[in-house]
């Protein structure tokens, strides 16, 4: 174990709700949990590299009074990249709930083990 | 700087409006449209080969006005090109071989849905040819993923909707550990850009600071990526996916898709973290291993098989696994064989999942191996395409798939570690290969009395012609692949 | 001699199919029919109904509730080593909040020190996602464009059943017109969409930009859906506009952003005027492509509603 | 000051762990959302006023909108086909007698 863990805590929790979304994404047999693990694994991301641009006592990235020392201001490239990162992630999930209402038209069901034993039985 | 050197960045957005302006167009309206762009970025990417092997060296791009760390930025060398191009060609030929299922089995309204589909996946592709930034890959990996979910369920049923689903969960696992993967290697080295990553991790490699994290990293986007394509124990998506899609996009998803995400794993093997770095990490062990289990393992599945197309998809996965475990060797020359069978299984499958679907249809439909008995009478240029994909896959010298078996060995006999397995697995998998390809083969030219009427080449001349343009490039491959080896040479040599 | 073909016509014949020389050439075997015996078929069918039953059978097979239950605390034991892997990664990564971390280097110095030089904007954060990294931008714009084509490939239902199927017509158990909704909704919207745009057009001044102020807007528009339906809506926002914006924004957004990396990468003056800092009118590119990334993104919102709630715009 | 981010931080893990063994579906959409919000407070106190703002319009807003609106559409047509199978069983309740 490394000497950063306790000072690392952002990121430690961080890494914790990355693992929980990804085995609710993995391992749930409901859709719309899965959406919603998918969901939580993706903010993990984004609240790791926010906490990873952020310089203790240092303000945002917007110049105040054309002060432009570094020394003022927080990282600015983690900001852009999840401002990147949380469109795609909202568009992922709309495609994945719209999934999920069509599989629930043709099989009556969100459990996605249950649709793979109707195919199966259906046979192919 | 020559005008040719805009054209990486011209043809990836020529593909982005196609894609914008394909959504206000009709389906017709939409093909053309598509088939003037394919044309035009095979086109760009043939004077970028030609650019780059004239000036022997890559050049990076640009992307607006500022420098190397602090803008975007795309390079553009040898390898690069000849993809683009080459994936540019497969497209073409699958979307043309595939456009009479294409109007049987998409609805006329969302015809041109799915043309947007395929620009943007071209252009993802592109994208991710080209990248010279981490984090821009991230983003077109998005695109391309859904954008092959798109192609997925273009044909509405319920097995393609829940392949779709089922492709999605993978791929978003996938994409989730990637990204992590490069916000900690940001985190790390303080840069997105290929190179810049690549300085800093050869100097933290050689303090050994940060490696745990390193490590961890490492294994994060190589897992991520063999997810995404569907390396061995992961692809429990693929048969549905390709086996029930309409069949442009089997073939486009099997022959492209997975290709742009290992040729990404290349660049970042290369680019990003280092040659001897990554070897040195043993990581890729990890990928010869699950290669090597998804030789074997895909080969039996395939065999088990009663269904074609599943049969042909199953195939992929042990395809895929001869491309990781050349990865996991981890010289030089087994990179080089790997390339090349990137290539190969992407000239031979995309033939064979069409023909495939020219025999099904001389056999009324029916994708089962007992309706199938004869059909390579019943519809001839489809039993010859199919014949020669399979005798590639086997390994037959003249065909390009004897190629890449013969560059392997190569490759496994001059790693002393681990050349025994590699030799054995390889052998049992191409016997393998061999019983479930001949036996499809046999079954297709058994004369038969059947009630299927025979389909004459002249009603199918696209189909005919894609067909001939397939068994050609399979032939080229198979005969001059010195050029194409040294092509690729030159192009890895390039990159580091 | 016209009866003996040359090969080239047997050949022009096999190949055009209307005479296959194996067809008739080799020889046929007869098989013999196979003879099925009506009592195995009838046993053997009956065993795999019953198969197929206990197999399937999911509340009474105690394997395969046993495999669930070891799936499950797979599933949590795969969690936990997986957190414990990334713990230990984090406990070796830098400190946070450390400015002497490997990520406080030159690039984000450039970004915050020259950045209003660069790129006129006060936000260093818009600046840097809209000018320094475009690339990244317009692609995301894109992932947004193509997951609609997406949910429309899904969802959209063709104009004639929109109008029969029950799909499209979920209103049915709620109030109509409801009153104290419709009244907030007045007072609201309008307050809503201000804000929105008012986010949008500051996007390089203050905190928010095209894609925040996308996003209010278009939680304005389903906010008014809801209390007005979608008949009203459909007054000033039905699918020709929606198609109009949609392409026209990206189609301009493109051409813009196209120009700026030809202009940039082959070193030409892009003549676009940066202007006074902090002024709204300012930032060269940032404010035009602020303002098209919104109408994309509250379009793309309200049209994900649209599609979710009865399969049209 | 690191007070405060302690709580947020554990309310999120303890969202994160109430969404996936929560048994109905609308709690833990419900869950997931106060997750978006304390996620945005979280962004507000790193400093990235951006990233607030456009969470907690997408996250905590359309995303939790398109899941109502999902769990809507997905209730409606479970009642739909209920009351189709009921007709049926009418119907051919009828026919018998």
């Amino acid at each position: 174990m490394g000497a950063n863990l306790l000072s690392n805590y952002g990121e430690a929790v961080a890494m914790i709700l990355f693992g929980i979304g990804f085995s609710n994404l993995l391992f749930q047999r409901n859709l719309i949990k899965k959406i919603i693990g998918m969901n939580i694994m993706d903010t993990a991301i984004y609240l790791f590299l926010a906490e990873k641009g952020y310089i203790a006592g240092r303000i945002a990235p917007i110049i105040i009074d054309g002060d432009q020392s570094v020394e003022r201001y927080i990282n600015p490239i983690p900001s852009g990249l999840v401002l990147t990162g949380i469109v795609v992630s909202v568009s992922v999930t709309a495609l994945m709930l719209s999934l999920t209402i069509r599989l629930y038209q043709r099989y009556h069901t969100v459990d996605l083990d249950k649709i793979s034993t109707m195919l199966q039985k259906e046979g192919r | 700087m020559n005008f040719i050197c805009n054209f990486p960045c011209f043809s990836i957005v020529l593909c982005i409006f196609g894609g914008i302006i394909s959504s206000a167009l009709k389906g017709r309206a939409a093909k053309y449209l598509n088939a003037f762009i394919l044309a035009v970025v095979a086109v760009m990417s043939a004077c970028v080969l030609g650019y780059t092997l004239q000036t022997g060296e890559s050049f990076t791009y640009v992307m607006g006005r500022f420098p190397a760390p602090w803008g975007n930025e795309i390079r553009a060398g040898v390898l690069e090109g000849g993809m683009a191009l080459f994936f540019s060609l497969i497209m073409i030929l699958s979307l043309f071989a595939g456009r009479e299922k294409l109007n049987e089995e998409v609805d006329p309204e969302k015809m041109n849905l799915y043309f947007i589909m395929i620009n943007l996946l071209l252009s993802s592709l592109l994208a991710l040819v080209y990248t010279n930034d981490l984090f821009t890959a991230y983003v077109f990996v998005e695109i391309n993923t859904i954008s092959a979910c798109g192609l997925i369920m273009i044909r509405q049923t319920g097995r393609t909707i829940e392949a779709a689903t089922r492709y999605m969960i993978m791929s978003l696992l996938g994409s989730g550990m990637l990204l992590m993967g490069i916000c900690m290697l940001y985190d790390m080295t303080g840069h997105l850009l290929m190179e810049n990553i690549h300085a800093n991790v050869q100097i933290l490699a050689e303090s050994g600071q940060y490696h745990i994290p390193l490590m961890v990293t490492i294994g994060m986007i190589c897992v991520g990526l063999a997810i995404k394509s569907a390396l061995f124990p992961f692809h429990t998506w693929l048969p549905d996916a390709y086996g029930y899609s309409t069949v442009s996009s089997a073939a486009i998803l099997s022959s492209l898709v997975s290709k742009g995400y290992i040729f990404l794993l290349l660049k970042i093997i290369y680019r990003v973290v280092g040659f001897d770095v990554i070897y040195g990490s043993r990581v890729t062990d990890i990928l010869f291993v699950f290669g090597l289990a998804g030789m074997i393992m895909g080969s039996l599945s395939a065999i088990k098989e009663n269904d074609i197309r599943r049969m042909i998809a199953f195939s992929s996965v042990a395809q895929i696994g001869y491309i990781y475990m050349g990865f996991g060797l981890g010289t030089q020359v087994a990179v080089v064989a790997s390339v090349f069978h990137i290539l190969s299984h992407a000239a031979t499958k995309s033939l064979l999942f069409i023909s495939a679907s020219g025999l099904v249809d001389a056999s009324g439909g029916s994708k089962k191996f007992i309706d199938l008995t004869g059909s390579g009478y019943r519809n001839k240029i489809a039993g010859v395409a199919f014949s020669v994909g399979a005798l590639s896959m086997v390994g037959l010298p003249l065909f390009s798939g004897f190629i890449s078996k013969l560059l392997f060995a190569q490759a496994a006999v001059r790693n002393s570690g681990k050349m025994l397995p590699t030799l054995i697995v390889l052998a049992i998998s191409t016997i393998l290969n061999a019983i479930y390809f001949m036996k499809t083969v046999i079954r297709i030219y058994t004369p038969v009395e059947s009630e299927y009427p025979v389909i004459p080449v002249k009603r199918h001349k696209v189909f005919g012609l894609a067909m001939v343009c397939f068994i050609a490039l399979n032939v080229f491959l198979g005969l001059c692949s010195d050029l194409v080896i040294r092509l690729i040479e030159t192009g890895l040599s390039m990159f580091a | 001699m016209s009866e003996k073909k040359t090969h080239k016509q047997k050949f022009s014949e096999w190949f055009y199919g209307e005479n296959d020389p194996f067809v008739a050439a080799m020889p046929v075997q007869e098989q013999k029919e196979h003879q099925v015996d009506e009592k195995t078929l009838q046993e053997y069918e009956k065993e795999r109904a019953e198969r197929h039953e206990k197999v399937f059978d999911i509340a009474h097979n105690g394997k395969i509730r046993a495999f669930r239950r070891s799936y499950r605390v797979l599933g949590v034991m795969m969690c936990l080593l997986m957190i414990s892997i990334l713990l230990l990664a984090v406990s070796y990564l830098p400190r946070t909040g450390n400015p002497a971390n490997p990520d406080n280097n030159e690039v984000s110095r450039v970004y915050i020190e020259n950045g209003l030089q660069d790129t006129g904007a006060v936000n260093v954060v818009a600046g840097m996602i809209l000018s320094y990294r475009a690339f990244d931008t317009f692609g995301e714009t894109n992932v947004l464009f193509i997951a609609t084509c997406c949910v429309m490939i899904l969802l959209m239902l063709d104009e004639k059943a929109l109008h029969t199927s029950g799909l499209s017509n979920d209103r049915f158990y709620e109030p109509k017109n409801d009153w104290i909704l419709q009244k907030i909704a007045k007072i609201l919207v309008p307050i809503i969409f201000v804000f929105g745009i008012y986010v949008m057009l500051n996007g390089h001044i203050s905190p928010g930009g095209g894609f925040s102020g996308g996003a209010i807007l278009g939680a304005g528009m389903i906010l008014y859906v809801n209390a007005f339906g979608f008949k009203k809506t459909q007054k000033f926002f039905n699918e020709t506009v929606y198609k109009v914006i949609k392409v026209g924004a990206l189609c301009i957004y493109g051409v813009l952003i196209t120009y700026f990396f030809f202009m940039g990468a082959n070193g030409l003056n892009n003549h676009i005027p940066l202007g006074i800092p902090g002024h709204i009118l300012s930032a060269g590119l940032i404010l035009p492509i602020d303002v098209l990334v919104g109408l994309e993104v509250a379009c793309t919102m309200y049209a994900f509603y649209a599609l979710f709630r009865r399969g049209g715009l | 000051m690191d007070f405060l981010m302690y709580i947020l931080l554990g309310f999120l893990v303890v969202c994160a762990v109430a969404v996936s063994i929560s048994k109905n579906l609308l709690n833990s959409i419900l869950i997931f959302m106060s997750y978006s919000l304390i996620m945005s407070i979280i962004w507000i106190r790193l400093e990235s006023p951006d990233l607030a703002i456009t969470e907690a319009a997408v996250g905590a807003g359309v995303t939790t909108v398109l899941f109502f609106v999902t769990l809507k559409k997905l209730h409606t047509m479970k009642e739909q086909e209920e009351e189709k199978e009921a007709g049926a069983d009418q119907a051919g309740g009828e026919k018998h007698e």
